[in-house]
């Protein structure tokens, strides 16, 4: 426990690399799924130890109350998927979906990108991060392409010539922070140096500074999914393993989110730069609006959630680009709620389609009648997800919405509208789903249901209670962000 | 009983429904379940209606739960005292009934947990003192009916019922969201203490009244927000029904009446307006509808939405005077409103538990297969005709009490300054009227044709009297009806403290008055005793009985019908639900409704049987509600090419926003 | 000295965006491949010349890289791929030529607005390569959007990136480039393995998507 | 006036009403047949059916209910009481506070409402096409009286009949637009609700034309009587109710002496002979209406009430 607390950070990045080194090697799938899971457990405590034990500010390592969100978050989402992972992927094995060879290779990434995701939520340095970032987007698109069928491999090379661009314009914009850096703080890594960079940002020459955000905003808008540029995330959810469906919508948006916000605080703490806020939640709202129309006409289960997370990548974004105390804490608030709540509903939804056999809508009926936990987990699922109460999205929407009627009367409207569209979309296909006449297999679920469990309950106890220290924290780091 | 005890006890039903869910194994959980219910929600009652008639000040409380920094506030004052006494005791009615009806439900895993906490959510809203406890308790009773509502999900058109009033509740939801974050304010201030220190501007509080009035009235049921409520009502099973028309919508009205008379501040003279004028067309479209449906639960349901209209028209009477200086005017008009909230919650409860009994006596909504149940079912039939005839305003029955008192607050408004209001309460008043004799009609049809006549099909013929707890539920509210109705001086002056923190005026005490009369302005200008009038009618028709059986003869013989001398006429020669709608159809419903008779009469020699069709449309659904939803379904399809676009096509989207933003960049500055 | 330094600096940026409308130019694809080896070449002079300058000896393996790379490995193996795939030795455009070139002018000119706004102050040679840079990367993309082959797209992206290098080489005293570049080959790598791998997508824009998109049940 | 005098004032009201009632019955029969040229049945001859149908036996039919016996004594109480507080030949009954116009109004609606559900419990199809029809008619007449009270409240300031006929006994009143259109309106009600011509037709028993009549065509001896005395009861309560609000001359005022008593009584039986005169006269002149052309003229009723109130909320001085 003492070396956990005391080489916490060194934990954190490095036993997930260990571990997939490990993994690569295992033949076993049994052993190396508990493996895993232990792995990310450790990590997971790691990261709690964090909040005690701050280790010191160093070049590359920068661990401060924004990212340690992240990362306990992360980790922890990393742990419970794991856990459900070990046996969904059985049962893949057993269906003959996957091969032993396979899932060595699986249990392999998975841990490169719990490895690289942490990396780049630790990273000190803007280079560093943006590396992390890309080799979890290459981890991950690996992962949406091994069930090999030729919809999972263009939903991979989809995935991969959209996420190379994004790459790309976020390094030109990493480029350019650089650029106006070094005329104030000097050559070398102290241009990529986050801290070194908010300390002077005020000096740094406004109109660089723009040019970076716009490309930054779309590299890694890219990968938080904001419409037009989001094309690659519905058919990469839809058609990898839905552990790594969970992750993408839980975990990996969320860093993409993190590096947004980075550049933001830049740009804010910059008197001559444009304000970051208008264009964030213009692109939110987009999202969120563009998200709402297509959950109508969605076939596949999956897809219909991925785009669900546009939705509500959608609304963190423009609570964020709205800003002030309020906003920003139920930014925070929805994007916590968001992971937890998205990788419950993907959890229930690989089980659905594990025990039916399918991924279509129109296939799956009146589970709650069939599969009473699953149904309702389900139901419980969507009903946070589309921000009823008890669950904690009820409390951030409540703050958005009426942040906006605020700040932007015209605004809050079209955020209404949105929410409310999409509330219907998806209300339709659960109704579908979990009502009606049981269609299709009966046979009872055989998967862990703790990792749903884990995280709803927080979930729905989140709308009503919040634990002040979460709170006061939430608040520190809602008013940091301005 | 306190707050904190009241708090104490909605904390009970909530965890009620968990305990539901863990013991499912236990034998006679619905006893178990609906006993606790009633147990506590007649606690809550007695607390409330002791608070209120001690006139209890007001009492606060703040929880550490809810929004972190703001806590979560209650606050119980006469008007929330009222309606948790409302509130709790149909849901005591409702829960004592449930004890005899639960016992032949068969979903009983799809209710029980979700009951305790329906009945805890009501509750919840009504003592809410902040913007985000009231919309949380507001959406979690949304949220357990429509679970309920979905109870059988498996049959018909229930899964589109709940479908429908759940996005219908949504919509409320979110309208009063954005009038509370209108009455928030720049600061954000929440809680209702600080919205009330900060009333809003004139225009602001316009928006804020026409979203108060979207979002109260989607749950209430004002037309044209109402097209829920005659699917969702009748979906669910009898009890949760009678909660839901009967107290739910008076929770809807409640959160109204904390927004416009309570937080707004100072209102407008027109506010009043656009509360009368929907308030009628609510009134005359709800009863219409209800004279053309044949389920038995949606034409309750649809009388649901005419009583609500006729609220709507007392409160924005009441509005329209107070705005206008006319303290005790106003005072009648809200009395006469909270009063037939009251009655309406009664008799709406008692109608929807002689329908689940129907129900559970023979299986059957349809009235059309009904007929003859008097004759089976004696007492649930009386306590239903009770029902009936309260809610078709006869005297001495309380629905004729509060709308006495509504007109006679249309009769004070010649008074008002304003033309608008001049012209448009006449009309409005004629409305009232018209919907209360459609009203009548519509529930001798109701009685007419399920509890009269012969029995049209075998399951009425088969039909048994329900078990002593819907009896005893039943029964009580019948003599409630009564009592309301012949003593209702004394429920005006048990209302005034609500009324007086309403619109700052009181009527004069009535229970002075000698005979239990009440006379709402002078005694020369207008008075009734509803106590003098049952008297009357009784001994009057007693006295008539027993002179004709003393002097005259009292010898009876049965026989078959003569029936102007048609011999054994078969059941279905009886007047069906349509044909005896069939002249108001004719009179009022053609154009309005597009109610369409479809008559296929073979030629003389034909031997093929004759056809009669009737459809009927709701043009709301076609001049609202499609045009809605077709412009989502075009904006999906439209939208969904994007999901099948080439590669190239997404990076051109990619490259499209980069230029446009660097051109947005090179323009700006 | 120094205006000298800028002048060869200059001239060698301009010579990669001259290249890129060459690029934009070409309707063969083997005549399309050795302009991007051209480009390539420019780009290692490019990257030497800012080694030279900057007496940074890493950007040395940097401009190695990319004639190693870049201007022989890459187009020798997309060579052999039209060869052994039997794909259309034509660059297929959806837009036709002149429109391209306009809107590859109008490019050009958007990123020298962008980049004159930036202040006198910031270095000047870094400022015009960063202007030369950005039109490279817009180029590259316009030209990833207006062709429909999946070769001159994936050409495209490999110019998109030699702008991403030439920025970063540009960039005095940026830690990372090597790594970067190295970063970006590998990736390059991988398209072209996965082009050549999964011989389904022998287009982007391939009709297959409908297809698809049935087999999936998302169309009606 | 002591209480017991008012007491004993009411109690001859409410007997004067009941015992007046068949023979306005009769009076207008009788009229009715000699403007026919014919000679008709004596005066008195309701009291004699009356009489005789309660010594009969009653038939009840087999799938009757307990409600088909009680209804009888139901509307009969309630038409009663109705008519008992409507001021006949003094105003200022001691009950007549008891019940204004509008409560009037509502238990005469009550009555409907019960005979209504009569029609219906037997299971025939006549009845149900009798209750189905008066119900629709109510659903006109009703609303169509409630705003000729509205008018006539907002003339006289109160809903009270006795303070209605005492206000219009004085000078205050004049010629009125509004009162006119009232007039004319509660007539047709009258008409329409006391089942005349050219709405129903009481003396018919053709099948298809039958609105009230089919109603009770299941009931015999006492239960009969009661219905038939309540309907006669209701045309005197209209009767009076018309004379008390447009000729409240001759009235009695509140604790008038037996002098104006007796002129009052006698002014009233001079109001009922002439109306019911006037009914016999009417009815002999026109024919009866199809049924679905009655709810237009009743709807006259509806539109005179509505144009007369909107007047007066209008133009409250005029």
């Amino acid at each position: 426990m003492t070396f956990l607390a005391d080489h916490n950070v060194q934990v954190v990045l490095f036993l997930p690399l260990a571990t997939a080194v490990a993994l690569a090697t295992i033949a076993s799938y049994r052993l190396s799924a508990r493996l895993n899971v232990a792995s990310a457990f450790l990590t997971f405590l790691a990261a709690l130890s964090l909040l005690a034990f701050r280790p010191n500010l160093g070049r590359y390592i920068l661990v401060d109350d924004l990212n340690i969100v992240f990362i306990v978050l992360n980790t922890f989402v990393a742990f419970t998927t794991s856990a459900y992972s070990a046996s969904y992927i059985a049962h893949e094995l057993g269906s003959h979906r996957l091969k032993r060879s396979h899932l060595r290779f699986y249990h392999a990434m998975y841990q490169l990108l719990l490895g690289a995701m942490n990396l780049a939520l630790i990273a000190n340095n803007i280079g560093l991060m943006w590396v992390a970032i890309e080799v979890a987007t290459l981890t991950t698109v690996v992962m949406v392409g091994i069930y090999r069928t030729p919809a999972a491999l263009e939903a991979a090379w989809k995935y991969f010539i959209l996420g190379s661009v994004g790459i790309a314009l976020a390094l030109f914009g990493t480029i350019l922070i650089y650029m106006a850096a070094r005329p104030v703080v000097g050559e070398g890594m102290r241009g990529m140096t986050w801290t070194v960079l908010i300390a002077d940002v005020a000096r740094f020459d406004p109109a660089l500074l723009n040019l970076a955000f716009v490309f930054l905003m779309l590299g890694y808008g890219t990968k938080v999914g904001l419409a037009p540029l989001h094309a690659w995330l519905p058919d990469a959810h839809a058609e990898g393993p839905t552990p790594i469906s969970a992750v993408l919508s839980g975990l990996l948006l969320n860093v993409a989110l993190y590096a947004v916000l980075r550049f933001k605080l830049l740009m804010a703490a910059n008197p001559g730069a444009i304000a970051p806020g208008p264009l964030m939640m213009t692109l939110g709202l987009l999202s969120l609006a563009f998200a709402a129309f297509m959950l109508y006409r969605r076939g596949d289960i999956k897809r219909l959630f991925a785009y669900s997370s546009i939705e509500h990548m959608g609304v963190i974004v423009f609570a964020f680009g709205m800003g002030g105390a309020l906003a920003n804490f139920a930014g925070l608030l929805h994007m916590a709620m968001h992971s937890l709540t998205k990788s419950a509903i993907f959890f229930a939804v690989g089980q659905v389609a594990q025990v039916k056999g399918t991924q279509q809508i129109a296939d799956i009926r009146g589970l709650t009648a069939s599969h009473p936990f699953l149904g309702w987990a389900l139901v419980l699922g969507v009903v946070a997800i589309v921000g009823m109460p008890p669950g904690g999205m009820f409390m951030s929407e409540f703050l958005i919405v009426t942040s906006a009627v605020a700040q932007a009367p015209a605004l809050a409207a079209v955020l209404v509208f949105g929410l409310a569209v999409a509330f219907a979309a998806l209300i339709l296909r659960l109704h579908g789903m979990a009502f009606g006449e049981p269609q299709g297999s009966t046979q009872p679920a055989n998967a862990s249901y703790l990792p749903m469990v884990l995280h709803l309950a927080p979930v729905l106890v989140a709308g009503v209670f919040l634990p002040p220290p979460l709170v006061a924290w939430f608040q520190h780091i809602a008013a940091l962000l301005h | 009983m306190t707050l904190a005890g009241d708090l104490v006890a909605i904390g009970g039903l909530l965890a009620l429904g968990p305990a539901a869910l863990t013991l499912s194994r236990v034998r006679h959980l619905s006893s178990l379940i609906y006993g606790g219910v009633f147990l506590i929600c007649l606690l809550l009652t007695g607390g409330a209606l002791r608070g209120l008639l001690a006139g209890a000040a007001p009492e606060a409380l703040t929880l550490p739960l809810g929004l972190p920094w703001l806590g979560a506030h209650f606050r119980i004052d006469a008007l929330s005292g009222f309606f948790l006494a409302v509130v709790n005791f149909a849901a005591a009615a409702a829960s004592f009934y449930a004890l005899g009806y639960g016992r032949h439900e068969k979903a009983q895993s799809r209710i029980l947990p979700f009951f305790p906490p329906f009945v805890a959510a009501m509750n919840l809203v009504v003592l809410a003192d902040d913007a985000y406890v009231f919309l949380l308790s507001w959406e979690l009773m949304s949220l357990a009916s429509w679970a309920l509502v979905m109870a059988h999900h498996r049959e018909g058109d229930n899964a589109r019922a709940g479908y429908v009033y759940i996005l219908m509740a949504t919509l409320g939801t979110f309208a009063l969201l954005l009038a509370y974050g209108l009455l928030g304010g720049a600061d954000g201030d929440l809680s209702f203490s600080g919205m009330r220190g900060h009333p809003p501007s004139a225009a602001v509080a316009g928006a804020v009244l026409a979203l108060a009035l979207i979002g109260a009235g989607s749950k209430a049921g004002l037309t044209p927000l109402h097209i829920w409520l005659p699917l969702a009502h009748p979906a669910a099973p009898s009890h949760i029904s009678a909660l839901m028309s009967g107290v739910m919508t008076k929770v809807a009205i409640y959160g109204f009446l904390r927004i416009v008379f309570d937080l707004l501040g100072p209102a407008a003279w027109w506010w009043g307006v656009p509360m009368m004028a929907t308030g009628a067309a609510t009134a005359v479209v709800g009863v219409l509808f209800a004279l053309l449906h044949n389920d038995l639960k949606r034409v309750l349901a649809y009388s649901t939405i005419e009583n609500i209209g006729v609220i709507f028209i007392a409160l924005g009477l009441s509005l329209a005077f107070e705005t206008n200086g006319q303290g005790t005017a106003a005072a009648l008009a809200m009395t006469a409103a909270l009063f037939h909230m009251l009655n309406h919650s009664l008799f709406k409860s008692l109608l929807f538990f002689g329908s689940g009994a129907v129900l559970t006596a023979t299986d059957e909504r349809d009235m059309g297969r009904l007929g003859g149940l008097l004759n089976a079912m004696p007492l649930s039939g009386l306590f239903m005709l009770v029902g009936a005839g309260a809610i078709s305003a006869l005297p001495p029955l309380n629905g004729f009490a509060s709308e006495w008192l509504i007109f006679q607050a249309i009769l004070l408004s010649p008074s008002l300054p304003s033309w608008t209001l001049k012209l448009e309460i006449p009309a409005v008043g004629a409305l009232l009227a018209l919907a209360a004799a459609l009203a009548g009609a519509c529930f001798v049809r109701l009685f007419g044709v399920s509890f009269l006549g012969r029995p049209r099909g075998e399951a009425a013929r088969r039909a048994k009297e329900v078990d002593r707890f819907m009896l005893g539920a039943m029964g009580a509210l019948a003599a409630l009806c009564l009592v309301a109705g012949v003593l209702p001086g004394y429920v005006i002056d048990a209302l005034s403290p609500i009324v007086h923190l309403l619109v700052g005026a009181r009527m004069a005490p009535q229970t002075d008055l000698g005979w239990l009369a009440i006379a709402p302005v002078a005694e020369s200008r207008s008075s009734y005793d509803g106590m003098l009038v049952f008297l009357f009618i009784a001994s009057s028709a007693l006295l008539a009985a027993a002179v004709i059986h003393r002097l005259a003869s009292d010898a009876t013989r049965i026989a078959p019908a003569w029936d102007c001398g048609f011999p054994d006429s078969n059941p279905a020669t009886q007047y069906t639900p349509e044909s005896f709608a069939q002249p108001i159809r004719r009179v009022f419903t053609g154009f309005v409704f597009r109610a369409r008779e479809k008559v296929d009469m073979p030629a003389p020699g034909d031997p093929r049987p004759a056809h009669f069709g009737l459809s009927i449309q709701d043009l709301v659904w076609d001049f609202v509600y499609r045009p809605v939803t077709r412009g989502v379904q075009a904006g999906a399809d439209r939208l969904n090419r994007l999901q099948f676009l080439t590669i190239r096509q997404y990076l051109s989207l990619v490259f499209g926003a980069l230029v446009l933003l660097l051109l947005a960049l090179a323009i700006w500055t | 000295m120094d205006r000298l330094y800028f002048d060869i600096a200059h001239l060698l940026a301009g010579g990669l965006v001259l290249t890129s409308f060459m690029l934009l130019y070409q309707d063969r694809l083997y005549a399309l491949l050795n302009t991007y080896a051209l480009q390539a070449l420019v780009l290692a002079l490019a990257v030497g010349w800012q080694a030279h300058i900057q007496h940074a000896a890493h950007l040395y393996i940097t401009a190695a890289i990319a004639v190693i790379f870049k201007a022989l490995v890459i187009p020798f193996a997309l060579h052999r791929m039209v060869a052994q795939l039997g794909v259309h030795r034509e660059v297929e455009s959806v837009v036709s030529l002149v429109p391209t070139m306009l809107a590859g002018i109008a490019l050009v000119a958007l990123s020298m607005v962008v980049m004159l706004r930036v202040t006198e102050g910031a270095d000047p040679l870094a400022r015009e390569d960063l202007a030369f840079a950005l039109s490279v990367i817009l180029l590259g993309l316009l030209m990833m959007v207006t062709r429909s082959n999946a070769v001159s797209q994936v050409v495209g992206f490999m110019s998109l990136e030699n702008g991403l290098i030439l920025a970063a080489a540009a960039a005095k005293g940026m830690p990372l480039v090597v790594e970067i570049s190295v970063a970006f080959s590998v990736l390059i790598a991988l398209i072209v393995i996965g082009i050549f791998l999964f011989r389904i997508r022998e287009r982007f824009d391939t009709v297959d998507l409908q297809a698809l998109d049935d087999f999936r049940g998302e169309r009606r | 006036m002591s209480m017991f005098e008012s007491l004993a004032i009411q109690i001859v009201e409410m007997l004067i009403v009941l015992l007046a009632a068949p023979l306005l019955t009769g009076f207008v029969r009788k009229v009715k047949a000699r403007l026919l040229r014919k000679r008709g049945p004596p005066v008195l001859q309701p009291y004699r059916d009356l009489i005789k149908l309660t010594k009969k036996e009653a038939v009840i039919a087999e799938s009757a209910s307990w409600l088909f016996r009680v209804i009888p004594y139901l509307v009969f109480a309630a038409t009663w009481v109705a008519a008992a507080l409507v001021p006949t030949f003094g105003a200022g009954l001691m009950f007549s506070w008891s019940a204004d116009m509008i409560a009037i109004t509502a238990l005469l609606g009550s009555a409907r409402f019960f005979l209504a559900l009569a029609g219906m419990d037997v299971g025939t199809s006549f009845g149900g096409i009798g209750s189905s029809r008066e119900m629709m008619f109510a659903t006109l007449a009703e609303p169509a009286m409630l705003m000729i009270v509205f008018t006539l409240a907002l003339i006289a300031g109160s809903t009270q009949l006795s303070t209605v006929a005492a206000f219009m006994l004085s000078p205050a009143v004049g010629l009125r637009v509004s009162l006119g259109l009232a007039m004319v309106g509660l007539v047709i009600v009258a008409i329409a609700e006391n089942a005349r011509i050219p709405v129903d037709n009481p003396a018919t028993h053709l099948e298809l034309t039958m609105v009230h009549e089919a109603m009770v065509l299941e009931y015999s001896g006492r239960h009969l009587a009661m219905i038939e005395l309540s309907a006669q009861l209701k045309l005197v309560l209209y009767v009076s109710m018309i004379a008390c609000i447009f000729v409240p001359y001759g009235l009695a005022p509140p604790g008038a002496g037996p002098r104006e008593l007796m002129i009052g009584a006698a002014a009233y039986f001079t109001k009922l002979a002439g109306a019911g005169a006037l009914l016999a006269l009417f009815e002999t002149s026109v024919a009866k209406m199809r049924v679905f052309r009655a709810p237009d003229f009743i709807g006259v009723a509806l539109m005179l009430g509505l144009l007369a109130t909107l007047l007066r909320f209008v133009s409250r001085e005029m």
